[in-house]
């Protein structure tokens, strides 16, 4: 299945490890988005290692104080009209965790 | 063009949820998709009348008009939800539908894509 | 004619919140969907507790005399009377220490005739694959 | 005896956190304590006029009305959060003080114990 | 100073390590209780390893299908009007995390 | 006449929900207690960023444009402006990876002549036993 996941807290959610997808997107958004923009103890999210395509709510990061070069390389940016995209085209089951 | 149907279980202001619920269908809404909103828990405080709009709490009433008069968007509170609330039809926005959770089933059954927030 | 599959996969603890309320309510709702279909149309739940959410369904659970509110117990016993399909993940179970006779099982005083299943993860996963779309609580 | 101070900033029925500090409430005032209750954030559901008592939701109305006839027990809403919800002073259950923020700090002036409940 | 933790989630706060008091209390409520009953693979939960004095409420234990004898000897089980007295008699200043 | 003290201690993140926007605006209210007190009698309130929470002092916070609702940047420059004591860990700052740079030290732009100061988390513990009452958001 082509599986993208909701990530909105700056915690690690414990389901991450045990899902399987196909396709697997993480869409980093609310206060999911300090995965991609803050390191602790230099160390960058455990989040970031997952085997998954990465994305960032770029209205979030922002609300936040952050801007696109703050954001880890792994990690896509897009706003609200490219979450429809992602949305419709790229995934097809969503998990907000 | 495709439906997409949104659960929200979270509540006005307290949670900035909402405010992402009701952003995501604007963006859809206006891509050409077809969005339902379905509100439950707490989310039905989103149809309660009157809301005032202050800087310091969010503030969604006016976007959710806007999006109602496109005839792509359709919102519907949770009946029980609502009135455990003492959020009955008299109190609820103009546009809003108040149903049993059995619509919100029925909207996923023909929705191409279905997104459930159903966090704390 | 169509049968369309919804996952509900509950993962948060009890009481804090509603969800886990929510999402057995929601699925019982399926039982009178049919009335917004087409006729032959219709809607399947299953029901999957994953992670911490299998605490949900811990027996002797006494809200109701307490805080005057359903308990999950008697949410997952209306569940189960309306033959809804109710899976409990075992790692998830084998982790907490919790056993089978820690957790409702089965409604036999209500009439009930379908039990809760106990399965491994996979067969959870699996679910969600074949569900249409999911609902995760 | 002495007098608490608890302030509750989550919402009713979403959360036993109210369910948590009406209790708490009760029983001190059973004990012969004063109590004073402000109600901020979601909490402020807690003062909505007609609420239905439904099993699957908490219900909090009678505990409330019993505690404001003991004279033990003051219970208030901030004005701004209940505004921004929808709920004035009609839609507020009787008994119900509406307030602005510095009355919390004023009750925490005097009060012998504070309990703030934060939470999200 | 005499301080009181309330812990009501079911996972380690964060905070508690840092908090130093002459008195500390840390009192379990809502899903807090679960540290006090559940063992997750065999182990203790790490908030009962605090150097504190220890309280769990019967009522958010019975709720969760728990009873006293489900619960950590370090653990002292309340109700609400225990809870009362131990926030007026024995501590002066409370934390809910 | 007395000078109460309260302690405002914030750790929670911004916006998911209203934790922090509140922490802030009751302190603010601090400003028109008097009213409700005798003469001489006043509050004296202190807020502190702990843990997490210090990413709620990030500078450039967008969330008025974007979501129309005050950023909590705004709020912070309030509190400076009206001369309120506002402190946040240096251990967690470092922790984060944060410089002075990245937070709001002042509201100078607003006229205000009162800074943010950057303490050991040792003095924030001091704060907390010297306060009155703890309001942890």
């Amino acid at each position: 299945m082509k599986l993208a996941v909701f990530v909105n807290e700056y915690r690690e959610p414990a389901i991450l490890d045990r899902l399987k997808a196909d396709k697997f997107g993480i869409i980093l958004v609310q206060n999911g988005v300090y995965h991609a923009t803050v390191k602790k103890d230099g160390q960058t999210s455990p989040v970031l290692s997952k085997d998954a395509e990465f994305y960032v709510l770029s209205e979030d990061l922002q609300s936040r104080g952050f801007g696109d070069g703050d954001v880890d390389s792994k990690v896509k940016v897009i706003n609200y009209e490219g979450l429809v995209d992602l949305i419709f085209n790229d995934f097809e089951k969503f998990i907000w965790l | 063009m495709g439906k997409l149907t949104i659960g929200c279980f979270s509540s006005l202001v307290g949670s900035m949820t909402l405010d992402f619920a009701v952003k995501l269908a604007e963006a859809a809404v206006k891509k050409g998709h077809e969005v339902d909103l379905w509100l439950s828990g707490n989310g039905v405080m989103l149809g309660k009348k009157g809301q005032s709009k202050f800087r310091d709490y969010s503030y969604l009433a006016g976007t959710v008009e806007e999006l109602l008069k496109t005839g792509k968007f359709r919102i519907t509170n949770c009946e029980a939800c609502a009135k455990a609330r003492g959020i009955d039809k008299e109190d609820t926005m103009d546009g809003f539908g108040i149903h049993s959770m059995d619509w919100y089933l029925a909207s996923a059954f023909d929705a191409d894509r279905v997104l459930h927030i159903g966090g704390e | 004619m169509a049968i369309k599959k919804l996952a509900f996969i509950v993962e948060k603890l009890p009481y804090k919140a509603e969800t886990s309320r929510l999402a057995l309510t929601h699925a019982i709702a399926s039982q009178t969907v049919e009335i917004y279909l087409e006729d032959g149309d219709n809607v399947e739940p299953v029901i999957a507790f994953v992670g911490d959410g299998v605490l949900n369904c811990l027996k002797d659970q006494k809200a109701l005399d307490i805080y005057g509110v359903t308990s999950l117990e008697m949410h997952l016993k209306n569940a189960l009377l309306l033959d809804l399909k109710v899976l409990v993940c075992k790692e998830d179970l084998d982790r907490l220490g919790l056993k089978e006779d820690d957790i409702v099982m089965d409604a036999e005083e209500l009439g009930a005739e379908v039990t809760t299943e106990v399965v491994p993860y996979d067969q959870i996963q699996q679910e969600m694959e074949s569900a249409d779309h999911l609902l995760f609580f």
